[in-house]
């Protein structure tokens, strides 16, 4: 029980709280801000797992941008608390089942240990090999000598040079969509 | 000359093919369309006396002639477009060429006003033409080609006058029922393929007794096939039916092709194949007996028959009851003697109830009258207007009833000669040889009726007809006479040695039938007293039913068919033909038909397969699209329940 | 080595995340919760690039792209529907419906 | 005419130049205007078949192989190459195909007279499927020019067809379309198995054929998925339901290549594709048996329904169900004669079927009616078509002298020592065929003229005339002297006996003793 497992309970504890107060919510507006705080716990998680820059953009992007705009979008539409804001208690049953078998599932995963991941990949056959950038070999620990921001932009802007840029064109199109969708008359 | 004996075959053909031209662009040209008509005919004909001479100065030994390669498929199946000149096929050339030449003749008379004039003498040629094939060719795919081309120009001249439904339905039957032949020489020649390893007859001969055990399912089974096909083509039990019919077509037509020549292909056949015969001793008698009860119960048909044709098609259909009586005993030699003299006769006859045919429309044209012109109750007296088609017809009448020294009397006597010396070891023979006697009563009063009907007596056709009738052109009675000299004296190609003779065809055959003969028990004529005893018989039936027959016809008042009584009991039955027609359209066409378009198409294919099968599958695609689109309510809560329904499957198979 | 509770983690937030989705009516919300599934999958992935290098981290920034356009669009389309037939629930929405 | 050939390369570029012709042509027909679009079609298609006619020389009779071999890379990482050559089987049905174009396209000059630049793009579309089909010997290309030619037929059916056309066009694509998709997963599987096996992930014909060996524990499974594909396209009994659909509502120049040619195809399937990869199953007693049972049930059983169909053109595809059932039948044979045979009536049945189609489209032309009630004396008006109908008739029938004889006779003969009694039935439909035949002539020409709307139908015209003679002409020619069309597959024919002689059960009957024909 080291202090890392300390901090990192803390932080689990606060994003699964923050989470469930998120959905049970009846206010949206509640619920956004709930969603903000499970967002921030995530943010300190990252930290711990030595993804700093995700860590920062976790924060700025998510906690910043998207959920200001669900929350302009919550006050934009300015409903009422809706009469029945739950639904009927068999979705109940049935969303909890699920949410314990989902649960129950993702965590067995995480019986795929390294070395049973290793073990798969390697015997995997030529023609499904992920090509070697995709696992540069770093299983150290410890800071990268090329900085918090450089370790991401290094790979970035090279090996995934093309899916960048090409994230620009999502975006433009996100940007034309959205103008398109929500303004009344073009 | 036999190396250019193709050109027997090619000069009809040429000639049908500059008919069938001239048919089409200038269908008026009558004369160049006799010239050339007659002309092919002549010409082969002169070919065939050419060939008859080289082998008659031959050593009796066939000359093979490779025209060329037909299906060359592999080693061992290749068939040769080849013709084979020997005894037999000279015999057959000279009947058909000569007869054929004669009738070709009659019909520039006879078809004269016809407007199809150009396509009759196309389809004669071609007739001609693939005849020659049929008795020329060297293998059994080969003659099959001449017999269904015979088939087929049966089949267009039996429905020329193609606008009367019931002549186009004749046609129609007499090919099916060819075909049904067909059917039989097909599977035959299989057969033989397989286990005798060739088609070509020369060969056959030669290696079918080494393969084939004698007497053997195999060779038997062969046989009876082949003996289908002879059927079909030569109107036995059961496949006659057609003859009569085929009547349908011009006259001059009956006489070539239902008469002379294609329907003694049969008879052909069997000899030109009479190993095989031979090697089936129970196909042999299944000829035999076939042939004899045709004989017998054509001939009781033709006893009540009033359509002057109708009698003739039933006297053919029984006269090749006999030459299949005379193959079916071994005797070859005697079933081709009968073919040939019977060419020359029933030619005469039925060219002379053409010219009957003819003078009476013309009368009757002339009067206006719309009375059946073939009926021979509208008949009678013709004598006065026409003595030489009566005198020419009288001698054809005298020698199919078989009186001596008319060529029918030595022909007929030589089978029932053969019949009943076969009989003294299989009494199956002696049956047969009693339905031949028969027969040959019925054959004398048939004929005799035919005659007093229409020669003798007084005219019924009504007396403004009467006027108008006359005697054929020059042009119709030459061949007629002819023949009528031919059936006096055809028969001395095989005179038997009582009257001093050699059996001179017998003899000239003897290098085509012996292959077969000598696998048979011999046939032990019958000599001495026998023989006279039975010539005597023989001749006492002739002149017993000659004389009854006109006997009793002129006795009787024949009533005009308008005011006939319906025919009762036996008559009736033997007027309606036994009612075998309506027994094989009840039986066979009409279920079959029924079966075709009821259960097959629109039970099976409709129902079944397009609306049960096709249908249904598409009913069920449809069906599950449906339930689909339930799925499809267009609530996202729903459709992510099922996505996360989804997930957890997912994962379960990846996490078991 | 955080990996394993890591995992445990975005396992129970993405349940949570589903949860949401089926149990809530207002559309906003569902779409917050899908957003949280995808936070945690990229815990997922960020905790697995912690042993397999940074392309986990790309993975994210990624995701982290796409969810900004998705959010943008999503929100967008949620403004015309709600245009149209003036409601946030859920159950009104079946323009899908065939 | 062989040495000239080979001095210009001939060997080298035709079958390219026959697959890029059409594809040339297409283009240029959309972009010119309507009135040219007939004109550019007939002028490709004369090309072709001046160009195409060339192989009957160039090819090498000695050579039982694969000829014309072109083996180029296209997608390299998975074994697809543009593999192309044919071989006498395929010969023929090449030269049927360039003979056809120009008639088909002759004898669609006055019955298309709407979207007339659709339609004969579509047919030059069709072109190159056939032609693709016949020469490709890389599987995927096949299956590519397999699919390729169901789509112009199903628009050309659909969309110029007469009343019913889209119930038969989507007949016709689903029917068909269900076969070849299993098709594609048995051409997967194999190449997956044998590449598995070798090493080597190849499509290309000749290296599947050679390492089928490795096939045969899927030997069932494979069969059918392929069997499935070919019988639909044959069509064989009871899969057949879609023809006569689709050959009544098909305007003209439909009804004709799916008679000449695509119909072909499915034999040429099995005959190329289905027995060969998987001898020991296709062959076995068993699916022999149920195979060529299944051919003699059709043979009879179309005759027998094509005797009771009121509409003429339903007839004569019924007629087609019987006359591929001896095709197939002549595959089961398994000799050299029969398969030569079932090559032969693949020709034949072409040319005859092919004319009279072109006859009932011209007689729909006339009258709009196909009905044989409609007509009924028609020799009298026009006795150059009765002429013609009347030996095509009698090819289609089996006359001998004429084409149809000759395969069924081979088919038949060939066939008999194992399976005689299926041949005995089978022969049964000599008949059967006279009879439907017959009568529908009768119906049609003969009989008493009895609709006085048929006064004005005039005889053939001179562009009808050139459609016909060639095809009948070529009639005469098989039936009378085959011997140069057999020598060309007699090769092929023989290599394939050899090909699967190994896996053939014994015959029922001996075989015949080869006797030296005294000449």
């Amino acid at each position: 029980m080291t202090a890392l497992t300390v901090v990192f309970g803390i932080f689990a504890i606060w994003a699964v709280v923050s989470a469930l107060l998120c959905i049970t919510r009846t206010n949206a507006m509640a619920s956004a801000l709930w969603l903000v705080s499970t967002m921030f716990a995530l943010a300190g998680i990252y930290v711990l797992l030595q993804a700093e820059f995700i860590a920062a953009i976790q924060v700025l992007v998510y906690a910043g941008a998207v959920m200001v705009l669900f929350l302009f979008v919550i006050m934009l539409l300015n409903v009422e608390e809706t009469p029945r804001e739950w639904k009927r208690w068999p979705v109940w049953l049935l969303a909890s089942g699920l949410a314990a078998v989902l649960t129950a599932e993702l965590v067995t995963l995480r019986g795929y240990s390294p070395g049973r991941l290793a073990r798969e990949i390697s015997t995997m056959p030529d023609s499904m090999a992920i090509p070697a950038y995709v696992f540069p070999g770093a299983m150290g620990t410890g800071p990268d000598p090329r900085g918090v921001v450089g370790k991401i932009a290094e790979p970035l802007f090279q090996a995934y040079l093309i899916p960048f840029e090409i994230t620009s064109v999502l975006l433009l199109a996100a940007v034309i969509g959205a103008v398109v969708l929500a303004k009344k008359r073009l | 000359m036999t190396h250019f004996v193709w050109l027997a075959i090619l000069l009809p053909l040429l000639g049908a093919v500059a008919n069938g031209i001239i048919a089409v662009r200038r269908p008026d040209s009558r004369r160049l369309v006799s010239f050339i008509g007659v002309g092919v005919l002549l010409g082969a004909f002169a070919v065939s006396l050419g060939v008859l001479r080289e082998v008659a100065a031959g050593h009796g030994e066939a000359t093979k002639l490779l025209l060329w390669q037909w299906i060359p498929v592999s080693d061992r199946l290749t068939i040769d477009l080849a013709l084979q000149v020997d005894q037999l096929s000279a015999v057959m050339l000279m009947v058909i060429t000569g007869v054929g030449s004669l009738i070709h003749l009659f019909s520039v008379g006879y078809m004269q006003e016809d407007p199809g004039y150009a396509r009759y003498f196309a389809y004669l040629n071609l007739f001609v033409a693939f005849m020659l094939v049929l008795v020329l060719g060297a293998s059994l795919p080969v003659s099959f080609i001449g017999w269904e081309g015979v088939g087929l120009c049966s089949y267009l001249l039996i429905g020329f006058w193609f606008e009367v439904d019931a002549n186009s339905d004749a046609g129609k039957k007499a090919f099916l029922a060819n075909r049904i032949g067909d059917f039989g020489v097909l599977i035959a020649m299989f057969m033989l393929w397989w286990h005798v390893g060739t088609l070509d007859y020369a060969a056959l001969a030669e290696k079918a007794p080494a393969v084939l055990p004698y007497g053997g399912t195999i060779a038997t089974t062969i046989a009876l096939f082949l003996f289908l096909g002879c059927t079909g083509k030569s109107a036995q039990i059961p496949l006659f039916t057609w003859l009569p019919d085929a009547m349908a077509g011009p006259t001059p037509v009956s006489a070539l092709i239902h008469a002379a020549t294609m329907v003694t292909a049969g008879v052909f056949l069997v000899v030109r194949t009479g190993v095989i015969f031979a090697l089936a001793p129970v196909a042999m008698e299944v000829v035999a007996i076939t042939g004899a009860l045709t004989a017998f119960f054509a001939a009781t048909i033709a006893l009540r028959q009033n359509d002057i044709k109708k009698v003739l098609a039933y006297s053919t259909v029984s006269q090749l009851g006999y030459m299949f009586l005379a193959v079916g005993t071994g005797a070859f030699a005697a079933g081709i003697f009968h073919l040939v003299t019977h060419a020359f006769f029933k030619a005469l006859l039925f060219l002379g109830a053409g010219s009957v045919i003819h003078s009476m429309h013309h009368a009757q044209h002339h009067a206006g009258s719309h009375a059946d012109p073939q009926d021979m109750r509208n008949m009678g007296g013709l004598r006065k207007a026409m003595p030489w088609t009566f005198i020419l017809m009288a001698i054809a009448t005298l020698a199919i009833a078989g009186l001596p020294p008319l060529s029918g009397f030595f022909s007929k006597d030589e089978i029932l000669a053969a019949a009943f010396a076969r009989g003294e070891t299989n009494g199956l023979y002696r049956v047969a040889w009693g339905l031949g006697l028969a027969a040959a009563l019925m054959t004398a009063y048939y004929m005799s009726r035919l005659m007093a009907m229409t020669f003798l007596g007084t005219f019924r056709g009504g007396s403004d007809v009467e006027p108008h009738l006359h005697e054929a052109p020059a042009v119709m009675t030459a061949p007629l006479a002819v023949l009528g000299i031919l059936s006096v004296i055809g028969g001395a190609l095989n005179l038997p040695s009582f009257v001093g003779g050699s059996h001179g065809l017998e003899h000239w055959l003897e290098p085509v039938t012996e292959p077969a003969t000598r696998l048979m028990d011999a046939l032990v004529m019958p000599h001495g007293s026998v023989e006279y005893a039975l010539i005597a018989g023989a001749i006492a039936i002739a002149i017993t039913g000659l004389v009854v027959g006109v006997r009793s016809t002129l006795r009787s008042t024949i009533p005009t068919p308008a005011e006939a009584p319906a025919e009762t009991g036996i008559r009736r039955l033997l007027y309606g033909k036994y009612f075998i027609d309506e027994l094989y359209q009840k039986l066979f066409v009409g279920p079959l038909v029924w079966f075709s378009r009821r259960v097959l198409w629109q039970g099976f294919d409709q129902f079944l397969v397009d609306r049960m099968a096709v249908g249904g599958t598409a009913r069920v695609a449809q069906g599950l699209g449906w339930l689909g689109s339930r799925l499809q309510n267009g609530q996202v809560a729903f459709y992510v329940t099922l996505f996360a329904v989804g997930v957890v499957l997912i994962l379960r198979t990846l996490v078991g | 080595m955080l990996l394993g509770p890591s995992l445990a983690l975005s396992a129970v937030l993405f349940a949570l995340g589903v949860v949401g989705v089926l149990i809530r009516r207002n559309v906003v919300v569902v779409f917050m919760c899908v957003e949280l599934m995808l936070n945690a999958v990229n815990l997922t992935l960020v905790a697995l690039a912690q042993l397999h290098g940074t392309s986990g981290q790309i993975m994210v920034f990624f995701v982290m792209t796409v969810a900004a356009a998705e959010a943008v669009v999503g929100l967008a389309i949620i403004l015309a529907i709600f245009r149209h037939v003036q409601t946030v629930d859920l159950k009104q929405f079946n323009l899908l419906k065939g | 005419m062989t040495s000239f050939l080979a001095s210009v390369g001939y060997d080298r570029w035709i079958l390219h130049v026959l697959l890029i012709l059409p594809l040339l042509g297409m283009p240029l027909i959309l972009l010119s205007p309507v009135r040219a679009a007939r004109w550019i079609a007939l002028v490709v298609a004369l090309l072709e078949f001046g160009l195409g006619i060339g192989l009957w020389w160039a090819f090498d009779a000695s050579n039982p192989g694969l000829q014309f071999v072109t083996d180029l890379p296209w997608m390299e990482g998975y074994g697809v190459g543009y593999r192309v050559g044919i071989d006498g089987i395929s010969l023929l049905m090449v030269l049927l195909s360039v003979v056809m174009m120009p008639l088909v396209v002759w004898g669609s000059w006055r019955g298309i007279d709407h979207k007339q630049r659709g339609f004969y793009t579509l047919l030059l579309a069709m072109k190159v499927g056939m032609l693709g089909v016949f020469v490709s010997m890389d599987m995927f290309l096949f299956y590519v020019f397999w699919e390729l030619l169901l789509i112009p037929m199903y628009f050309l059916i659909g969309i110029w067809g007469s009343a019913n056309r889209l119930y038969a066009a989507t007949k016709f694509i689903i029917y068909t379309f269900v076969g070849s998709l299993l098709m594609l997963v048995a051409i997967l599987w194999m190449v997956f198995q044998v590449g598995k096996a070798t090493g080597t992930y190849s499509f290309a014909y000749t290296h599947l054929l050679d390492n089928a060996a490795v096939l045969a524990p899927w030997g069932p499974w494979l069969f059918v998925a392929f069997a499935l594909a070919f019988a639909v396209k044959v069509p064989l009994f009871p899969f057949h339901t879609w023809l006569p659909d689709a050959h009544t509502e098909a305007p003209t120049a439909g009804s004709v290549d799916l008679a000449v040619i695509l119909l072909k195809m499915g034999t040429y399937g099995f005959l190329r594709f289905a027995i060969p990869f998987v001898p020991a199953f296709a062959l076995s007693k068993t699916t022999g048996l149920v195979m060529s049972g299944l051919a003699v049930i059709g043979i009879v059983y179309a005759a027998l329904v094509a005797m009771v169909q009121p509409d003429l053109k339903r007839l004569v595809a019924y007629s087609s169900v019987s006359h591929l059932g001896f095709v197939m039948l002549g595959i089961w044979g398994s000799t050299v004669e029969s398969v030569q045979g079932a090559i032969l009536v693949m020709v034949s049945h072409g040319l005859s079927t092919g004319a009279l189609f072109f006859m009932i489209g011209m007689l729909y032309e006339r009258r709009h009616t196909r009905m044989i009630s409609d007509f009924g004396g028609l020799a009298r008006v026009a006795p150059l078509m009765t002429l013609a109908f009347v030996i095509t008739a009698f090819s289609s029938i089996g006359l001998p002298g004429l084409n149809g004889f000759v395969g069924e006779f081979l088919v038949l003969i060939g066939s008999f020592g194992r399976y005689p009694i299926l041949v005995g039935v089978a022969t049964t439909v000599v008949v059967f065929s006279a009879a439907y035949m017959l009568w529908a002539t009768q119906r049609v020409f003969f009989n008493r003229f009895t609709n006085p709307r048929n006064e004005g139908i005039g005889d053939l015209n001179f562009r009808e005339i050139a459609v016909l003679t060639p095809l009948i002409a070529a009639m005469f020619w098989i039936g009378l002297y085959p011997g140069p069309l057999l020598r060309r597959t007699e090769g092929a024919a023989k290599r394939y006996i050899e090909l699967i002689s190994p896996h053939l059960p014994e015959a029922t009957l001996p075989g015949p003793i080869t006797y030296g024909a005294p000449r």
